[in-house]
């Protein structure tokens, strides 16, 4: 795969890795009454990081395909640890989704004021280890950054963290624990997997030499490995009796950390599954798959109907977060192709969704002071910009069409109901109740009768702007020219060899319902 | 006669240091060490290390029990022949010492294969040699064990001297 | 002929485009300029309507070749493994029509809104989702296959929301969009599951390539399976249709989606976007077609939504909500007219219906406009007199409705009751007869009631301005000559028709049937509310319970909700007990385990330095004995060996 | 110098040495003062050099020359040395904690619990 490509490597993605690492470093040796200069630099910083991955977008050869932008250093070479970095058609819709998310939460925290630099120090290491993990070619370094990413949040929410019915320290504290407990089986998992991969000799963690030795893992242990990483890589898409964290820690953490937590690092989850267990266990995978898919309508039906039942905003878009990973992991049980790419596709789409809502919740709570949908109606007397932004939001997360959201669900609907068309049809029945609780709280947020005392209230502008114009015009842009995204994700999918392990592995099942 | 040596002095090193842990009077027992040094000493001397004996008697004879005698004399309170008393978990002490030594008395009873010297040699350990290979094959331990107690002297001046109050 | 016809039909992309474009401008550059929005949208709309009658004429000069051969113009949309989607546009008689009435209403009623939304804060935003509303219906029309059609599907339903709850600080209004949205999108599960299991069975959504591959393998079970895979597809379909065009028992959001503006009704909730439905159907009839069982179920659907529309209608108080359950029982009346087989007359009643209910709902906004904002009828009487071209543009619709020769109501309904009575159900027939009665009773009542009789004092009625007084009489001249186009020997049914043409004479005995039907309801309204022969009041009196069963609406609503609240809420707050006290609380339990031991063993942890020293050399001394006398088992235990095969 | 015919072998000195070496645990384990804790230490520091030295003395050493020969007794040379350096900071700390908390007593040290 990657030896197919010319040597020398790029440095690209150091590059954009290095771009907020640059504007952490330049934050901590400012002084920290600048609170303005400091957001300037955050947000050069990620806009560097933004416009590269950009170009790296449109600049990835599709035809090609396979790991492009690759560079490989040795680290460790008695373990067989590379500094290996290089994207995909499945990681490059990821880096860049980390990008422009970064570059919006920066934005949606403008009016920090409390302890900001250190509040963008923590954002920019945040940012820079989700990053990390999506462009790591080798397992290794991908769970170095995820590890790295699991202090800031939890100093996050623990700073800045709001305490509604749980404690912000309560909240924190399972973020920080679920995050751990699932990194903690995924070690268990990881190292399994490179001493089977070891067995005769030369050790490594790379990704894809992981995968060619597929014949090296027997199938008990490819059972017993997936099912360690679905635990790991479960807990961390919130798949269903390990979801709990979720609404908890979004309600908890302050607006920057839930977008980047609901918009990407969620993802890892999904990610990892795809590269890790669907890629390098495909055994295990078919056999874990009835119980993926299982777990994946409970998400879906389960936390649709218990957002139904909330009262807080942040509640009902993190029990919405679940219920829309549940299509991912629906998606990942199917086994096929078609459901991958929309996986992929589920969460760029979900990523920037969810994004747009949080920071446009974030904003109705700094400027209201209140979460609570009882306390809160006719906001779009008020804030009509803002109003149209959660609109925006609330019309992606139910799946409308024209946004980029309905093409994955569709997608994955698509790919799934070939080979587990109950479930499909289950989680199909999902978009009806999305549709009931998103309707609901744009109703009860933003219409209604002109309150008063919101009079005083200020619409959002100016930088507050960002997140809306920056993640909407995704939203639009890649729904109504779905082959912009989906061209690079199929390119991904059927290049990486993924697709011949799916087509092997999925081909008994092959058949459907009727 | 070696043997009626060691045996007289390995007694005594091992009388001694009981009457170090048994010993109420922690006056007597610092003299009860300096006299178990001794004794270690002259086991040295029998197993031809000269120069170790020597340093055996200079260092832990010669200093380290006069140093433990006047901390004893620095921090004596109340009545001395109370001042070094049990606490209330001596048995579990003794318990476990004795189990230790019932193991590694078993163990070193029942190994054969020690792999000892066919004949014993005699020469060496004098202060010739030690000096010969400390500053050849062991230079940089021994430069650093300078360093230590260095360091230690100047630690130790530092903890004993204090900090004042108001400072 | 067809070729230079056929460089014109690939200019119809730009027919929604226009719209399209206009929405971007309101939206992006001229929201602050109120006359330049108006301008812009209605420009734009007008110069589409252009469009369409060209296209319109051309293909009236192509002839029906165009049926079997309509110009599709498509290009790729989404590519990836296993799924292959083009979007694009295509150009056959049927979307003509479609193309015609749709922009034709929308530009009526954009015009018509410049004075009905006089001085309203919103009139930007008004004009801005007229626009986008207008390109979503439009695209539709044009849509190559399924899936296109879904996606401007959605869009249409988006507009019906934000066009619902256009004036968002009224709660009804908010709730009744809401309510509109979430009824249609349980239509929407179906059709979307109908369009998976299609796709998964033929690999494609092209309408054409559906067709071809159906009627190919009918016979071939192997390929198509059962003749009961095709019924689940059409069932699944037309769950799709049965929320859009609100047929039983997802009708429930119409009537409520007249708490939008009154000439979004006419638009959307009239004449063209609840007819989607029937669009769709008439699309997919190939489908239907092959599955009689579905057939009959639509038939059922559609005879039984007609009846029990127009029975509740009877008993409205509401101009608005009159109008409404007339839709919903007229939709009834094209679904049946699919079910039954009269493909081209559900089409022309669509047509037809287009005309005189955009009319009528455009003159009741014109009431509404003139009294203040008072919608019910018996506020009203003795409108004629002061709103002279409303009062006449209005009864031409009445007439036209109640199937009254030679308006176009007539021709349409007369086409579907004798395609019912000649393919065989008689029942229906009877149903669609007595319902045509029922139009014509509640139609006249609100005409009479509202119109004629004496005047209410406390009313200050007067014309409405010029910009909504032409759109009805336009509207008002399709609706009296819009009939004609069935005239001469079946010209609509030549272009719009399905599978073979087979023209049949006009049966002039069936027509005089519902004719006489028609003014038998339209005498017995006179003889009650003109003359007062017999009094509304005493017959309501009679029939308290049946009164108020009709009035209640038979009580659907109070059911759902009560399903909504009770059941679906219910659910979710026990889910959300579950979640917070037993999945969360196993979690918590099992911090709270973790805390509770941790809370005994620290007593271990009594600062004493010796017991910590003691503790360390007893298991010292354990582990010395282990390797000592059991160093059999321990010595496999080496942890390089284990990483044996590493280096 | 040679004192005898070496009839006492490495068992028993090692003996000896775990004998020191008991006595000093048991020191360490049961006794308050911690000068006498101290003491006990030292005890445990010469069993160990008492090993040293016999290993060194009794044991087979694949290379019969000066450099290895000797290593024991090097070892036990640092251990001396750092005894030293142990005790003298050692017993400066005592003295500062007896001087902060007037007392020797280990039992009264517990401050470091929870």
């Amino acid at each position: 795969m990657s030896s197919a490509l010319p040597s020398g490597g790029s440095f690209l993605l150091p590059f954009i890795l290095g771009a907020p690492l640059l504007a952490m470093f330049v934050i901590v040796f400012m002084p920290k009454d600048e609170t303005k200069m400091i957001k300037i630099i955050a947000a050069m910083g990620t806009f560097v990081a933004m416009a590269l991955s950009l170009f790296a977008f449109f600049a990835y050869d599709r035809s090609l395909g396979g790991m492009q932008f690759t560079l490989t250093i040795p680290w460790v070479p008695d373990l067989g640890v590379n500094l290996a970095f290089g994207v995909d058609g499945l990681s490059l819709p990821m880096l860049l989704l980390t990008n422009l998310i970064g570059f919006s939460s920066i934005y949606a925290s403008w009016n920090m004021e409390n302890r900001a630099k250190e509040f963008f120090v923590l954002l920019l290491i945040l940012i820079t280890g989700v990053m990390g993990t999506f462009i790591a070619r080798d397992l290794f370094i991908f769970f170095l950054f995820y590890e790295i990413v699991v202090i800031p949040i939890y100093i996050m929410v623990i700073i800045w963290g709001s305490t509604k019915r749980v404690s912000k320290e309560y909240a924190g504290m399972k973020l920080t624990i679920y995050l751990l407990i699932g990194s903690a089986f995924l070690l268990v998992g990881m190292v399994a997997l490179y001493l089977a991969a070891a067995k005769q000799g030369n050790p490594t963690f790379m990704f894809d030499q992981l995968a060619a030795r597929q014949n090296l893992y027997s199938a008990p242990f490819q059972k017993a490995a997936f099912g360690l990483m679905l635990f790991g890589f479960g807990s961390l898409i919130s798949m269903f009796p390990f979801h709990s964290w979720s609404p908890d820690g979004y309600a908890g953490a302050p607006t920057a950390v839930s977008m980047i937590h609901a918009g990407v690092l969620k993802k890892i989850g999904g990610y990892g599954l795809i590269r890790l267990g669907v890629y390098v266990l495909p055994l295990g995978a078919k056999y874990w798959a009835p119980v993926i898919a299982a777990l994946a309508i409970a998400n879906v039906l389960y936390a649709a109907f218990i957002a139904l039942a909330q009262k807080d905003l942040k509640y009902v878009i993190g029990y919405s977060s679940v219920s829309h990973m549940g299509y991912v992991l629906i998606a990942i049980a199917a086994l096929n192709p078609t459901s991958i790419n929309g996986a992929v596709a589920m969460m760029f789409a979900h990523g920037v969704m969810s994004a747009l809502i949080f920071s446009m919740i974030g904003f109705i709570y700094e400027k209201t002071h209140t979460r609570n949908i009882p306390d809160l109606g006719g906001l779009a007397h008020q804030m009509p910009r803002l109003a149209i932004g959660f609109i925006i939001g609330g019309m992606a997360s139910l799946g409308l069409p024209s946004t980029v959201n309905f093409i994955s669900e569709f997608t994955i609907f698509m790919g799934s109901i070939r080979v587990l068309p109950v479930q499909a049809i289950l989680g199909i029945a999902g978009i009806i109740f999305t549709a009931v609780y998103t309707l609901r709280i744009i109703a009860n947020v933003m219409f209604g009768p002109r309150r008063p005392e919101w009079d005083q209230l200020k619409d959002i502008r100016g930088p507050e702007l960002v997140p809306l114009i920056v993640l909407g015009l995704v939203i639009f842009a890649a729904g109504i020219f779905p082959n912009i995204l989906f061209g690079l994700v199929n390119s991904g999918v059927t290049s990486s060899g993924l697709q011949k392990v799916l087509e092997t592995v999925s081909q008994a099942k092959m058949g459907g319902l009727f | 006669m070696g043997t009626i040596v060691f045996f007289i002095f390995a007694i005594l090193a091992i009388a001694a240091a009981s009457g170090v842990v048994t010993s109420r009077n922690i006056v007597h027992s610092a003299f009860y060490l300096a006299l178990s040094f001794s004794g270690v000493a002259v086991l040295y001397v029998l197993m031809n290390a000269d120069f170790l004996a020597a340093v055996q008697l200079l260092v832990y004879t010669g200093a380290v029990s006069i140093m433990v005698v006047f901390a004893v004399m620095l921090t004596l309170r109340g009545e001395v022949s109370d001042s070094n008393p049990e606490n209330r978990k001596w048995g579990w002490g003794a318990f476990i010492s004795v189990l230790l030594f019932a193991v590694i008395a078993l163990v070193v009873l029942t190994n054969s294969d020690w792999r000892v010297l066919p004949s014993a040699w005699t020469s060496g350990g004098s202060a010739e040699d030690m000096s010969l290979l400390l500053l050849s094959q062991f230079m940089i331990p021994f430069e650093a064990a300078a360093v230590l107690l260095t360091v230690a002297l100047a630690g130790a001046v530092i903890l004993a001297k204090g900090v004042k109050e108001n400072q | 002929m067809f070729k230079e016809m056929h460089d014109l039909f690939q200019w119809a992309w730009l027919i929604p485009a226009l719209p399209f474009l206009s929405f971007l401008l309101i939206a992006f550059v001229t929201k602050r300029s109120k006359g330049l929005s108006s301008t812009v949208s209605i420009l734009a709309i007008l110069t589409a309507l252009g469009l369409a009658i060209a296209i319109g004429l051309g293909i009236i000069q192509s002839g029906a070749e165009l049926v079997e051969h309509p110009v599709i113009v498509s290009a790729n949309w989404l590519n990836i493994w296993g799924l292959k989607i083009d979007i694009g546009t295509v150009v056959d008689p049927l979307s003509g029509m479609m193309l015609f009435v749709v922009a034709l209403v929308a530009s009526m009623v954009q015009i018509y809104s410049l004075g009905y939304m006089q001085g309203d804060k919103g009139w930007s935003r008004y004009y801005a989702y007229q626009s986008l509303f207008a390109f979503s219906m439009l695209g539709m029309v044009l849509a190559t296959n399924l899936l296109q059609l879904f996606i401007f599907w959605e869009l249409v339903g988006l507009c019906s929301y934000l066009l619902i709850g256009f004036w968002y600080f009224k709660v009804s209004a908010r709730e009744a969009a809401k309510k509109a949205f979430i009824t249609t999108r349980v239509g929407d599960f179906g059709l979307l599951l109908g369009i998976l299991f299609l796709y998964n069975k033929f690999e494609t959504l092209d309408f054409t390539a559906l067709s071809a591959a159906l009627s190919t393998n009918l016979q071939n079970v192997a390929v198509v399976g059962t003749v009961g895979y095709v019924t689940v597809m059409a069932f699944l379909i037309f769950m799709g249709p049965m929320g859009k065009s609100g047929q039983f028992p997802l009708h429930v959001w119409l009537p409520d989606a007249m708490e939008g503006p009154t000439p979004v009704s006419a638009l959307i909730h009239a004449a063209t976007m609840v007819v989607a439905g029937v669009y769709l159907v008439a699309k997919m009839y190939f489908l239907f077609e092959a599955s009689p069982v579905a057939l009959q179920f639509v038939a059922g659907i559609g005879a039984f939504t007609a009846i029990f529309a127009a029975s509740i209608a009877i008993a409205q108080d509401d101009i608005k909500r009159i109008l409404a359950y007339s839709t919903l029982s007229q939709l009834g009346y094209m679904v049946f007219a699919l079910g039954v087989g009269a493909y081209s007359a559900s089409l022309f009643h669509l047509m037809t219906h287009a005309f005189f209910k955009a009319l009528m709902f455009l003159g009741a906004g014109s009431v509404i406009h003139a009294l203040h904002e008072k919608q019910n009828i018996w506020d009203m009487g003795g409108l004629w007199r002061k709103m002279p071209i409303t009062g006449t543009t209005f009864f031409i619709g009445v007439l036209a409705i109640s199937g009254v020769p030679p308006f176009a109501g007539f021709w349409s309904k007369d086409e579907i009751l004798a395609g019912a009575f000649q393919n065989g159900h008689p029942i229906i027939y009877a149903v669609g007869l007595f319902t045509a009665f029922l139009t014509a009773f509640y139609m006249s009542r609100l005409f009479f009631v509202a119109f004629m009789g004496p005047e209410k004092p406390q009313n200050h009625p007067h014309e409405s301005p010029l910009s909504m007084t032409i759109p009805l009489v336009i509207l008002a001249c399709f609706s009296a000559i819009g009939g004609l186009a069935a005239l001469p020997e079946h010209n609509f049914s030549f272009f719009i028709h399905f599978g073979e043409f087979e023209p049949e004479a006009m049966n002039w005995g069936l027509a005089g049937i519902s004719v006489v039907a028609g003014l038998l309801g339209i005498g017995f309204a006179y003889y009650i509310y003109v003359k007062e022969a017999i009094k509304a009041e005493s017959i309501a009196a009679r029939f308290p319970i049946v009164y108020r069963i009709l009035n209640n609406k038979y009580y659907i609503d109070e059911v759902y909700l009560w399903l909504i609240h009770h059941i679906m809420d219910g659910l979710g707050k026990v889910l959300y007990f579950i979640d917070i006290y037993i999945v969360d609380g196993i979690i918590n339990g099992i911090a709270l385990l973790t805390r509770g031991s941790a809370k005994v063993l620290r007593r271990t942890g009594t600062g004493q330095l010796q017991t910590y020293a003691m503790v360390f050399f007893f298991a010292v001394v354990v582990i010395f004995m282990v390797f000592a006398f059991g160093e059999g088992q321990l010595s496999s235990l080496n942890p390089l060996a284990m990483l044996g095969g590493v280096k | 110098m040679n004192l005898g015919n070496l009839s006492v072998g490495l068992s028993t000195y090692l003996l000896v040495g775990a004998m020191l070496f008991c006595l000093g645990l048991y020191g360490v384990f049961a006794k308050r003062n911690i000068i006498a804790i101290l003491m006990s230490l030292e005890l445990m520091l010469n069993a160990v050099n008492i090993n040293f030295v016999a290993f060194n003395r009794f044991l087979w050493n694949q290379k019969i020359d000066i450099h290895y020969i000797l290593t024991g007794n090097v070892a036990a040379l640092f251990v001396i040395v750092v005894a030293a350096a142990e005790i003298a900071v050692g017993l400066a700390l005592v003295i500062t904690i007896y001087r902060n908390r007037q007392s020797t007593n280990v039992d009264e040290f517990n401050w470091l619990k929870w």
